[in-house]
């Protein structure tokens, strides 16, 4: 009972993790419909700058984590301007290979600068929880309220706010929304920039619970990438329940079947899933 | 006023409008005629920023509006119902209207009062509020287009085939709720299929052809020019 | 002076980059080094030139590798990975190069090519004391949490046989892979809630050192029982000294002049500690130039790996990293790393048996 | 030809057709009317089988083709084109036609493959019957154009010809002379005449009352999804119903302006 | 681009200068990048047809050419096959197979579509990578024999064993490209054509959109495993990375730098791409902050890819002639 009460709680933490990384993603993915590959790299990108802010620069943790997140958004936004802008009219395909060359540049830059080896975040809250006989560290707990808080934000801003309206508006028409007087560039850039401090304050927050490497964005970018669709394409809550399923299918399919096959499980859920539901478990039918 | 002056609009090595003259007078109502593939659209599209012309200029009271900066033209008063709709398929109707004001967002009031009136012009709509934009039927959506054109309170609208799909009883509407905008002061640019409607409150009005305009003049005489009676009126 | 150019092909993008360019540094500083004091084959003056090319751990494209590295005359090459050694081995006599192979599948030497010179040591030698001490300091049940790289998966086979051997009981195998797991919580808890006593773990440095911490934060109170992939000093400066009290694992050696040579130029060179793919890729260089100082070629793979087992009897003591006894005749270095229990913070060596005679 | 019998469908809480029962004569044109949103372009989506009904029964000729998809309700004989013009711009007209002939041939993958005989007639067959096609809406001599070179209003037969390269026995037009001035909208009402005269049948939905008017045999009225009225033109124009619904003041002189009915 | 007429004269003599090409002795690396180049470029093909042609995104190739390579192996290593019974069917259980997936997968669509097959891709990947008592697992399977005949075959042409694998390459992508381009000009092709430019216009003209996607799925992993099955036997070994989605984005990548839709585009973009990654290897640690931008700029700035590229260039030097007839 109580190793299903602890896996309970490591599947809510690694939900929690999967659902940071997406929800940066959910904006130029999920509403936006730019395939950006480089999001993994942009996470990636974002735990080196915390980790450099932390050890090189001396900073504390959360100044190095803010940091990280206005320089990760800065190159999101430039990665906008310069890569998806203009290749807003292109197919979907010539966006998502520009997307794989970026990464693949991010991640070589990285490895030249700081070496491929694994590096450590140190905890910023070290110690552990203990509840109904089940011990979660307070890092992920951490974790878990940000992704939450996270998630309810940007479902705020989207559907709540008119910046959020007119990112929706842009994604679905650029020419309609720049007729009611939209200046799309400074979405477009915007978008990319929030979307960027959301990849960095994940990865930040995630680095404690993982390593660093160059590499341990394209872990993650085949799964956010998954969740979203899981959880309907556009759909904030959708990305989040995604996470967390995904999470779930991992870690029980782990305990029960094989660790070995938890990745397989969790792909396999996906296509279950979209099997049964092609449009994702929170989109109406089109 | 609207100036447009020896505008000429290549698509590639095609030229769609060959150095045009053109006027909205403050408070007129202009018609263009003109068969497919006439010029209209692309006017719009050009006096909107949409499109870039080769060129000639066309200002608004003195500004021009051919920088390819759209977003400038609506918050300068010139707003457009585009051929096509360029509507947002996956948001609500309300939420294209509401973002049809979008210049106008911090004046919550009047977008208000400006959404009253739209759904007084469309009571369609309003049990449609909440529906993407995108399940509407054709007409429907139409009239979404003309009230986020609407919403806009421009001082210049700029509507292409605003009747394309509409049942007869809204035609009439649509038509005569332009009326009504007109004589709050606003200037209307009109492009119709539905030729005599359309002169019908126009003041004046232009005929294209080929991207050149080749004829022009006050309602009554265009109603009565032949050329004009046999090719767009059907008479 | 002759240039004489020594190839590389290993992943040195993507995920295990980080393990392609540790056995790459150490071939390199070898090669510095030997170009700095300088060698004589017959002799001739000679300097070495490493060609490196990335394979992306796709045994296809090293071989497209290494038909190139063979086209420019290259006559021996690096290989660290079992996928691109085995499926480049069937070339070694048609394109006449030796190949220094870094991995420890047994396979490479089943192969009985006469080309292969394999570089890491026998880890079957530790198998013994590390059950034994580990057994007797904490009880019978062994859980397994390793990692799932081929190494690993040789290295969890090898230890439940010597733990079943030695009349423990060895649980449910939870290997996970420690270069894509985001989070390992599960997988500990999953391996604890069947009560051991003792938890076999290992891969790179710092996920070990996370697999050590999730288990202790989840209250594990046991022993562990760490692969030679993961190093006590690197793992040190991730985790409390303290969760590394009651494993059992490789040394930190300082037993030879050569090893803390070595560690301090390392360090200087690369800004980091080194890791054993690192030390053994070094001696293997230093082997190779020293047998083709004694064959007196440079460019005859077979007379090289023929004086291999002199030159590595030969190679001296300010070259020798970790123990070395000579090359078997099928091509395997004979070496050894020192093992040792941790426990709060001091090292205790352990008596390992001697498998080759 | 077809019958439709209480015929309906939902989207969500929202009833676009309810109950409808009416049936398409053969050989005539049936017009169907109504104001926007009141489910015309839904009642063809139902019966070319692009939309499955929530209730009733779809009968052609016969048969009941209710649950067929919708390639198998193009091999029965019964052919669309869409609201707003989609064709494929990037293909020439000729090749936009010969799609249309798809259903008509039988030659697949292995065929291809192997270059059969089958593979070799089907090729000529679509291209003859494309042809054939194109002769008939008077775009002959464009083939071989890219189609999104066309004007708004040649974009609109090429679509009339892909339907009709399928061989159909009752053709679905959506909207065809929308964006049409009236010169184009006569010239289209002559082309339409000309199909029926060759044996078609012919549904259309439009708004134009000059085209509807002058053209329909039939007359069927929708309103928010339900059957209001059906008849002929004169009935319908007269209906007080249709009158309040749809056609408002200008039931009497055509719609505004337009060529009158008289004119027909 | 290649229609019958020109164009076949054009693919016959890039064939022919191909089959000349080991006569002159060239390194075994050129050799290798020639096998490697045409694997590469059948793969593009399979994939030309569901993306090019049909306009689906299919994430999971590089699982079937993995299927396509491990049957050849396990059928030529564990059940004593011959390489020339086992090539055919491994095509024909990479056809089967993609029906299976087929008839699931497209009741998705757009990128959900593509994300599914990425889901299948991953696992046939991992169960490739787990399944060890099968495929040998992370270690691999080793061993894989050349084909019967082949030694002979090249000893008879006076060349070693990669002239004949050369030549086996040459006759397997012969043999794709004639399959792709029949294909692509068939009554079949031009409904897949069609349901690329919109699939509710192909339903309503009458195209069986499902039956067609299915036909094209199964054409795709054949020609997947196809390639597979040549790859086996030229490595010899088999390991699961080949089999993921690293190589199906490379794959995606070589295709896109070629031309989508295009006949020439699936065996240009392997060639450049090929060619060009070898090159940048010298750049060691800099070669992909070289590539990675340089992938940006094509795509940019040859949208079309290489075929694009030719042809834009042709038809600028025939536009000033046309715009003559226009006026
Ligand atoms: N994007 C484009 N690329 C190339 N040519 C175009 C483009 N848009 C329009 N054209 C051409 O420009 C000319 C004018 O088109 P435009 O759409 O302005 O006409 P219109 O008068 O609005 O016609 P309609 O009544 O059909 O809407 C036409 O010949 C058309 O084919
Ligand atoms: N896919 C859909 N999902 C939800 N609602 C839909 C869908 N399709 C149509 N509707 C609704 O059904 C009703 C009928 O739509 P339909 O398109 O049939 O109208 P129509 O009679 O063709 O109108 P118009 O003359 O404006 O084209 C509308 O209220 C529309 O919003
Ligand atoms: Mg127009
Ligand atoms: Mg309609």
């Amino acid at each position: 009972m109580t190793t299903f009460l602890q896996q309970l709680f490591n599947a809510l933490a690694l939900g929690g993790v999967y659902a940071l990384v997406a929800l940066g993603l959910t904006l130029v993915y999920g509403v936006m419909r730019v395939p950006n590959f480089a999001h993994g790299g942009l996470y990636m990108l974002g735990a080196y700058l915390a980790w450099t802010a932390l050890e090189n620069l001396g900073l504390g943790y959360l100044s190095a984590l803010l940091l990280s997140a206005v320089a990760v958004a800065l190159v999101a936004a430039l990665l906008e301007r310069v890569v998806f802008y203009p290749l807003r009219d292109a197919p979907h395909v010539y966006p998502m290979i520009a997307a794989l060359g970026v990464l693949f540049f991010i991640e070589a830059a990285v490895q030249l600068r700081w070496g491929a080896d694994f590096k450590q975040i140190r905890e910023p809250v070290p110690g552990t929880v203990e509840l109904l006989g089940v011990t979660i560290t307070w890092q992920r707990v951490l974790v878990m309220a940000a992704s939450v808080a996270a998630m309810l934000g940007l479902n705020f801003f989207l559907k709540r706010t008119l910046t959020g309206a007119t990112i929706e508006a842009m994604s679905q028409n650029r020419e309609g929304a720049r007729l009611v007087g939209i200046d799309t560039n400074r979405v477009g850039m915007l978008t990319f920039a929030i979307s960027g401090a959301l990849a960095a304050v994940g990865a930040s927050l995630i680095a404690p619970i993982n390593a660093v490497t160059p590499s341990m964005g394209e872990v993650m970018n085949l799964k956010v990438f998954a969740i979203i669709i899981l959880g309907g394409m556009g759909s904030v809550p959708g990305a989040i329940v995604g996470a967390f399923l995904l999470a779930f299918a991992e870690v029980f399919g782990g305990t029960y079947i094989s660790f070995d096959f938890a990745d397989v499980i969790g792909f396999a859920l996906l296509v279950v899933v979209l099997a049964i539901r092609p449009q994702g478990l929170f989109r109406r039918t089109a | 006023m609207l100036d447009v002056q020896n505008l000429s609009v290549n698509y590639g090595h095609f030229r769609a409008l060959h150095g045009l003259d053109l006027t909205v007078n403050p408070g007129e109502i202009v018609v263009l005629l003109g068969a497919n593939g006439a010029g209209k659209s692309t006017l719009f599209r050009t006096l909107a920023g949409l499109q870039r012309p080769s060129g000639g200029s066309a200002t608004w009271n003195g500004t021009p509006l051919t920088g390819g900066r759209p977003e400038l033209s609506v918050s300068r008063g010139v707003s457009l119902c585009p051929e096509g709709r360029l509507l947002f398929p996956e948001l609500s109707v309300e939420k294209n209207l509401r973002l049809g004001a979008y210049t106008h967002r911090r004046d919550r009031a009047g977008t208000e009062q400006e959404l009253g009136r739209v759904y007084g012009l469309f009571p369609a709509l309003v049990e449609k509020r909440n529906a993407p934009a995108g399940s509407l039927s054709g007409g429907q959506q139409q009239m979404v287009a003309i009230g986020r054109a609407l919403m806009a309170r421009p001082a210049l609208l700029l509507l292409d085939e605003p009747s394309l799909g509409l049942a007869p009883l809204v035609v009439e509407q649509v038509l005569s709720a332009v009326q009504q905008v007109n004589a709050q002061g606003v200037s209307v640019l009109l492009a119709e299929q539905n030729a005599f409607a359309a002169l019908g409150i126009a003041h004046r009005g232009y005929v294209l052809e080929g991207g050149r305009v080749t004829l022009q003049g006050p309602q009554h005489q265009l109603l009565n020019d032949d050329r004009v009676r046999s090719a767009y009126l059907g008479v | 002076d002759r240039v004489v150019s020594i190839g590389f092909s290993g992943p040195l993008s993507g995920g295990a980059a980080s393990y392609g360019k540790d056995t790459q540094s150490g071939v390199e500083m070898a090669i510095a080094e030997l170009n700095r004091t300088g060698i004589r084959v017959k002799g001739e003056k000679v300097t070495f030139k490493l060609v490196s090319l990335d394979d992306r751990y796709l045994p296809n494209e090293t071989a497209t590798n290494v038909k190139r590295l063979t086209s420019q005359d290259i006559n021996v090459i690096f290989v660290p990975h079992s996928g691109g050694i085995l499926t480049v081995q069937p070339l070694t006599s048609r394109e006449n190069f030796l190949l220094a192979a870094y991995s420890s599948e047994p396979k490479i030497l089943e192969a009985n090519n006469p080309m292969t010179f394999m570089l890491p040591p026998r880890y079957d030698n530790y198998l013994q004391p590390f059950a034994q001490t580990q057994m007797k300091a904490f009880g019978k049940r062994l859980a397994l949490v390793g990692t799932s790289s081929a190494y690993g998966k040789q290295w969890t086979e090898a230890i439940s046989a010597e733990w079943k051997k030695q009349g423990g009981t060895v649980l449910r195998d939870n290997s996970v892979d420690y270069n894509t797991t985001v989070d390992y919580s599960s997988a500990v808890t999953k391996a604890l809630s069947e009560k051991p006593d003792v938890m076999f773990i290992g891969g790179p440095s710092q996920p070990t050192a996370l697999v050590i911490k999730a288990a202790r934060e989840q209250g594990f109170k046991g022993g562990f029982i760490v692969m030679d992939q993961a190093k006590f000093e690197q793992m040190d400066t991730v985790i409390p000294a303290a969760y590394l009290s009651g494993s059992v694992g490789v040394l930190p050696t300082k037993e030879f002049p050569g090893t803390s040579i070595f560690v301090n130029q390392y360090q200087k060179a690369y800004k980091k500690i080194p890791t054993s793919e690192a030390g053994l890729n070094y001696m293997g260089m230093h082997v190779i130039a020293k047998a083709m100082e004694l064959a007196g070629t440079t460019s005859d793979p077979k007379a090289i790996r023929a004086k291999l087992d002199a030159a590595a009897r030969a190679l001296p003591l300010s070259k020798t990293v970790y123990k070395l006894a000579g090359v078997t005749p099928d091509g395997h270095v004979d070496a050894e790393f020192i093992i040792a229990s941790v426990r709060n913070g001091k090292y205790t060596k352990l008596r390992v048996p001697k498998v080759y005679k | 030809m077809l019958d439709v019998q209480g015929l309906g469908i939902r989207f969500g809480g929202n009833h676009a057709v309810r109950d409808v029962t009416a049936s398409l004569p053969a050989g005539q044109i049936t017009a169907i009317i109504g104001p926007n949103g009141a489910g015309k372009s839904t009642f063809f989506n139902l019966i070319s089988g692009f939309y499955q009904p929530t209730s009733g029964r779809i009968v052609l000729e016969g048969q009941d083709i209710t649950r067929l998809k919708t390639h198998e309700v193009v091999g029965r004989g019964v052919a669309r084109t869409f609201q707003t013009t989609t064709i494929y711009r990037e293909l020439s007209v000729l090749e936009n036609a010969m799609i249309g002939h798809r259903v008509r041939t039988k030659a697949g993958l292995l065929d291809a493959l192997l270059r059969t005989g089958r593979e070799r007639q089907d090729e000529a067959g679509s291209r003859a019957g494309g042809l054939r096609a194109l002769e008939r809406v008077g775009l002959a001599g464009q083939a071989h154009l890219s189609a999104g070179a066309l004007s708004q209003e040649g974009q609109k037969r090429v679509g009339i010809a892909m339907a009709l390269c399928s061989d159909p026995r009752l053709l679905l037009l959506d909207e065809p002379a929308a964006g049409m001035n009236p010169e184009e909208t006569v010239n289209l009402m002559a082309l339409i005449r000309e199909l029926v005269a060759g044996g078609l049948t012919v549904a259309l939905v439009e708004h134009k009352m000059s085209l509807v008017m002058g053209l329909a045999d039939r007359i069927l009225v929708l309103h928010h999804g339900q059957l209001i009225a059906q008849g002929t033109p004169e009935e319908v124009r007269t209906d007080p119903a249709v009158i309040e619904a749809y056609l408002g003041g200008h039931a009497h002189g055509g719609q505004m302006g337009q060529a009158g009915v008289s004119h027909a | 681009m290649i229609r019958a007429g020109n164009g076949l004269w054009v693919w016959l003599a890039v064939f022919a200068l191909a089959a000349l090409f080991p006569l002159f002795r060239p390194s075994g690396y050129l050799l290798d990048i020639g096998v490697n180049v045409m694997i590469y470029a059948m793969l593009a093909y399979g994939m030309n047809v569901l993306l090019g042609f049909t306009g689906q995104l299919p994430l999971s190739h590089a699982g079937f050419f993995g299927i396509g390579a491990y049957a050849v192996g396990l059928l030529t290593l564990k059940a004593g096959w011959s390489f020339w019974l086992a090539w055919p069917a491994a095509v024909l259980l990479c056809a089967a197979l993609g029906y299976l997936l087929g008839l699931v997968a497209f009741r998705t669509k757009g990128d959900a579509f593509s994300i599914f097959t990425l889901g299948v891709g991953v696992i046939i990947m991992l169960v490739i990578e787990r399944w060890t008592s099968l495929t040998g697992g992370k270690e691999g399977l080793n061993g894989v024999n050349p084909p019967a005949g082949l030694e002979a075959f090249s000893e008879g042409l006076g060349l070693r064993l990669s002239g004949g694998f050369y030549y086996l390459g040459l006759a397997a992508l012969a043999l794709t490209v004639l399959v792709v381009a029949r294909t692509r000009g068939s009554v079949f092709g031009r409904s897949l054509i069609a349901i690329r430019g919109g699939e509710d216009l192909a339903r309503s003209a009458g195209i069986d959109v499902y039956a067609h996607k299915l036909r094209a799925m199964m054409l795709s992993t054949a020609i997947a495993g196809f390639a597979g099955g040549l790859y086996a036997v030229y490595v010899g070994f088999l390991g699961a990375a080949a089999t993921g989605p690293v190589m199906t984005f490379t794959v995606l990548l070589y295709l896109l730098v070629g031309g989508l839709g295009t006949l020439a585009g699936p065996l240009l973009g392997p060639a450049l791409m090929y060619t060009l990654t070898q090159s940048l290897k010298g750049l060691q640690d800099y070669q992909y902050i070289v590539f990675g931008p340089l992938l940006v700029l094509l795509v940019m700035f040859a949208p079309q890819g290489l075929v694009g590229l030719w042809e834009r260039w042709r038809s600028r030097r025939a536009a000033p002639a046309r715009s003559v007839d226009h006026a």
